[in-house]
């Protein structure tokens, strides 16, 4: 049935040779541009091959070339990561109000650890605390 | 019932006079749907309830399904649309049908683009950039598009009606309703529908064409393992693919803007919690009110039409002519490729998107003929670039076609 | 305060008769309609029950008729799931690319693992590697 | 000062001219809080804190009471609404306050399905599906709704408003604020907030009722353990229910749409990821700016007078009404019923929807008597069954009364 | 080309008729890239690339650099606006453009407030429950707002182009977004990207002001320990705030309320769900669109202009003198405190709000002096103040400049 | 070449006088009103923190001398919390139905369970099932 439908309607439609006309040209051109564009990605892909890699092979190189080494032997307190400062400070912050509440302590850890992640969110950023941690922050992501 | 008449009856009915006489059970079941159910209601209920009936049991794309499948029987629930706004294209006395709030999203072309921030925030373009090659037969899938095109004005389409039947051939949901909602908005409903009952019936309608179309030798080629792809390579991907897509086909800056976009928040590393709600919370709103919406859309005295009968038809042979077209043009790129260069053609059908139906279905043919045989791979590159491919030719069509 | 209030409007107020014959029948057809609705629904849910009762012991029957078994004495790989089919191509695109860094493994899978379900997400649906594997899938659901 | 003033101030201000003069902090203090409240507002936001209180020390509807009794003290906060829109009713030189934006939600009855759509998709209806006879228990307690129909226009109110109000008797949150919302925009703030607030006190408004009229016997009675409830039924179900429903009462097609549509996304077993979202996130997101959009909408100066009073009093006679109603239907079929299919009458009373509030104060009620008796499941089915008799209610009133 | 030209333009393209010499590809390449590309976009596109590198390598505010940076390629990417509605401002044949409906919650100053929600419901104000006389430094550092204002005035700005340039110095984005949108809606772009881009240099911008207004001694200083805060007081505080803040500040009540009412939602312990929601999802769906829109508003004609010049330099000039606010008034408490009452006045820094960035550069520095003083928490209390103190700011000049 | 902009913008531009006046006017009633706010604001404070311990010590006060002890020796079922009844009646309502699969065991549960949190989102609260209960849970919080 539905065949039949079809051949009625390809029967009682004349298009305007015109519009078949436009139509075609339509088709070129976007068959034309298709191809255009993904053409021209394809040969775009090894460029960005090796755009990254030249970024890797500097980096490398930077490192190597660099005062700081990462292996862990730093000046100590330099090499902390941003949450384990927050650590720190909240130790120390506990220490002088004596708390002995495990649901204290849990509150005070939330007030510290609340600014890292959620105001980022916002629309805010972490601020490093120097730049050896964030080296190795970024890198271990 | 003419619009005019059915604002003078609104306005009539709204005055709050309300008439003891007007009140009786027999009047108020006449206004129900004992009153307002219609033939052609009934029929597209169960065509809803099919839909229902096979992402249940069949698992054919049953997050689209049931969101239409249940949208075309809310839709066609039969009422009296003088009493209350209900359809998706009911104002009463200044009140808006809640459908057409919904159906808001489709109509003004928002949520496609969302549709597509979301797919850019899950997709892995590594295949893509590992196969840069492969890219073309993603590009050759559409052809079926513009073939479906003229197809379409044979049978007495109008231009913008025709383009807009043709992107059925992209075999890409998101992107035929963003070209139907702005070129042919009456015909939506039937457009979105071809659209995604094909591209649920891919493992139907794929695996004859490719067989009729490729020898057995070549069916059982195996293809180069792909190499590994860098984190930054992934970053770069985003935005330099944006600028040459979008730079040829300033049409699609809007949803390849946004599918680049999601797939940037995915690989940067650094937002990784808006990455998660685009394709998360933000992409399951979208789709459970787009697909509603798009069945809410199919009431029947719009639908039921010979216009709905035709493209389905033109729907079918686009999906059917996007595969021959990306297998063929497969073979065509092996006349210029040596060795273990050459490809297996059965990738070609990957080409025309149905993410990741298609490339599926290349991976089952190819380990027909040899088990070992793992095609999946080489398929996600022309899979992924038939969606660039199809977005590029809805940006032309949308330039070109004055609308 | 509040119940001198209340009598005072009800005194104040001299509804006209005719609103409130309105309001009882308002009041009759929907009390009538709201049973009428209950009533009919709890009659067709002894049907419901039926349809899937009917449906089950098809699905037995048929299960029981069938030629394929779901023991999972197949032949093979084809009785393959989805995930353990992306395990295998996984692993042998692994094996070829000679990967040592666990990083890149990492990422060919996710490589192959994404499509599966997020594109679905966007519309698009699994393609069943075979109807036993897919028989099985559903059922273990 | 009327609307004409305010708009001639809003222009003339806007004109962009500052006169030194205008600016001193004694002008700007006068119209800063200072100079801007009302007796009214501190009555209202007293309101709001007081819903804050019983909502974190009471546990009655937090999620609700909080963002309303917030919404309450924002949108009674003193500023002067010819400098900037800020209220929920508020425009001013072409810039619509925020909000207004929000409460387009509430006015446009957009929200309320929304919420229907996530109790669906997290509404187990097992307990109606083994239960099939409790379901008329749900269909007795909307007596509620149509006695207070009568009360109000007694009460003076005209036909829109005395349906709106009447439908705080179905003790369900979002079907009044839809049907205030088409019927009687100016009443929605005081109809909300009767509704939520009578829903947090059903564990104090019932169980006096409950006692009165039972018998000791009765009270005590233990009834027939349910059925297990089989997939595929629930799956069925949601299609089912909602086109017998929406049949008969099409002005309800938006509600329970959205209603069975959310269940059947839960049920399908294949659509989870939209289920969830469409219970979690989008449902949060609709609650908190529901609750607070509802809570601005109670600006003294519309909202202290005598109309809300006479509402806050129906409201009360009305939830009493439906319980009484459940209740003495649940004796009356008994009269039909022999030895154990006879019912507790306990269990009428949680049909008045308030779910799942009323069915556990059914359970409470019934292990005062006999602490082995768990009335809770059974309390279940003409729970849920409340909400769909009160949504069809709505959608015959919708439907038959012009507005 | 004119407005007139445009809608004259757009109307006959719209007839539908397509003239076939119209099409050809020489002329459809004239509509893409190659013939729409103007010197301008190419400069704004490299902005946005820089952008997404410092968010990704220097991890400067990625959550709104990446929206915003691909926000800004997109919206310069060239196409014709005659042929499609792409950018943040085309509607054309009664179509809005995508870009357009995100930006409608930029321009209708919806955004905002909803950020606030987020913002408030992932905010713990406890460090400024136990140290009230800090929140004195988080009023100081408004000083920047108001010199800047002034600044603004004596290059040529209008009063309120002045009052929402101003705003930058509240190191704030969402007020700085929101006090734009109503006040200069055609500097937005400008303001959003000079506040986003100024509060992620801040541990560039703050350190040599602070080292050069403070002596050795000073920054060695340790302070008092804070007391712990009960779970009451964080429930009390959110509603005594917003009433006393709002009651001052009217023009403040939709910024505070929404920050207040998340901090509520948070805090009252009964609605983890709707809290969740508000920081979670629902925030990270309007950061994605605000980002994005904010990018798309960047177009080179309309953003590359001298105006966007001078906002930038008077938007360091108020961050710089923001700081120099906070650490003198800390100066100047302490010609009043007595011994380890005083404070080290580094702390004065966090008064700029830019939360938690200004907080960590004071630790930072606190440390370089004395590794053993840690100053973070007591840096809370004035940062989290200055959100407070320049929403209150923004009220005033919201409620005194006409517009 | 910023600079050199700025300088000739403040040189070229000539604003109004009176327009520099309303802007010091405004930035002191700006600045005030802000000092106002936040100094008010940190008055209120001890007064915040003086309520919440009133609260505190009253609630204490209330327990000790109240008849309900929270010690757990309560007169059992009373002391119940609400997930332990639905547990209980769950537990005899699959003993009623001689449920042997797991399956329906699980279905049975959800049915209970659901109602308990998810009802209360679409703005429905939970019901105390008696008075220590429903302390208990509050204060577990
Ligand atoms: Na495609
Ligand atoms: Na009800
Ligand atoms: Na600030």
């Amino acid at each position: 049935m539905a065949v039949a439908t079809l051949l009625q309607a390809v029967m009682s439609a004349t298009p305007d040779q015109q519009l078949i006309n436009i139509g075609i040209r339509l088709s070129l051109i976007g068959m034309g541009t298709v191809f255009m564009g993904l053409v021209i990605l394809s040969l775009s892909l090894p460029l960005i091959k090796r755009m990254a890699e030249g970024r890797k092979k500097t980096a490398v190189k930077e490192e190597k070339s660099g005062t700081e080494t990462e292996t862990g032997t730093g000046t100590g307190t330099e090499e902390l990561t941003g949450p384990e400062i927050v650590a720190i400070t909240t130790a120390i912050h506990a220490h002088f109000l004596k708390v002995n509440q495990m649901e204290d302590m849990k509150l005070t850890w939330e007030m510290y650890e609340r600014p890292y992640s959620p105001w980022r969110q916002a629309g805010r950023s972490k601020v490093f605390i120097d730049r050896a941690a964030f080296r190795q922050r970024n890198r271990s992501r | 019932m003419t619009l005019a008449t059915r604002l003078l009856t609104a306005l009539t009915a709204n005055s709050g006079e309300l008439n003891i006489n007007d009140i009786s059970f027999a009047s108020y079941l006449g206004d129900s749907g004992f009153g307002q159910l219609e033939y052609g209601n009934l029929i597209m209920i169960v065509m809803g309830i099919v839909m229902i009936y096979l992402a249940i049991k069949k698992d054919y794309e049953p997050l689209l399904l049931i969101p239409i499948g249940f949208g075309i029987i809310a839709g066609n629930m039969p009422y009296n649309p003088d009493l209350i706004p209900i359809g998706y294209l009911d104002t009463l006395g200044g009140q808006q049908s809640v459908f057409k709030m919904f159906y808001f999203g489709v109509s003004s072309g928002l949520f496609p683009p969302l549709i597509f921030l979301g797919i850019g925030a899950m997709t892995d373009f590594s295949a893509l950039l590992s196969n840069p090659k492969l890219l073309l037969l993603g590009a050759a899938a559409q052809i079926g598009i513009f073939i479906t095109l003229l197809g379409s004005l044979l049978l007495g389409f109008n231009i913008q009606e025709a383009a807009a039947i043709g992107i059925i051939g992209g075999a890409d949901g998101p992107t035929a309703i963003f070209v139907a909602s702005q070129m042919a908005p009456h015909l939506l409903g039937a457009i979105a529908i071809a659209a995604y009952s094909y591209m649920g019936l891919v493992p139907v309608i794929q695996p004859p064409i490719m067989r009729l179309l490729t020898t057995d030798e070549e069916r059982r080629r195996k293809m180069k393992p792909t190499r590994h792809v860098s984190t930054t390579e992934k970053i770069l991907f985003p935005v330099i693919a944006f600028f040459i897509t979008a730079f040829i086909a300033p049409g699609a800056i809007t949803l390849l803007g946004m599918l680049f976009f999601g797939n940037l928040l995915k690989e940067s590393g650094v937002t990784k919690r808006l990455a998660d709600s685009a394709q998360g919370s933000l992409n399951n709103i979208v789709v459970i009110l787009l697909g509603f919406s798009v069945g809410t859309s199919t009431q029947a005295r719009y639908f039921l039409t010979t216009d709905s009968i035709k493209i389905f038809v033109l729907g079918a042979l686009s999906f059917a002519i996007a595969t021959a077209g990306g297998l063929l043009f497969a073979k065509f790129m092996n006349l210029f490729l040596k060795g273990d260069n050459k490809l297996n053609p059965l990738v070609g059908a990957a080409g025309v998107s149905a993410v990741p139906d298609a490339a599926r279905v290349v991976e089952v043919e190819g380990r027909k003929y040899d088990k070992s045989n793992h095609l999946l791979m080489h398929a996600m590159a022309p899979n992924v670039a038939g969606v660039i491919g199809s977005a590029i030719a809805a940006g032309v069509l949308l330039s070109m076609v004055p609308h």
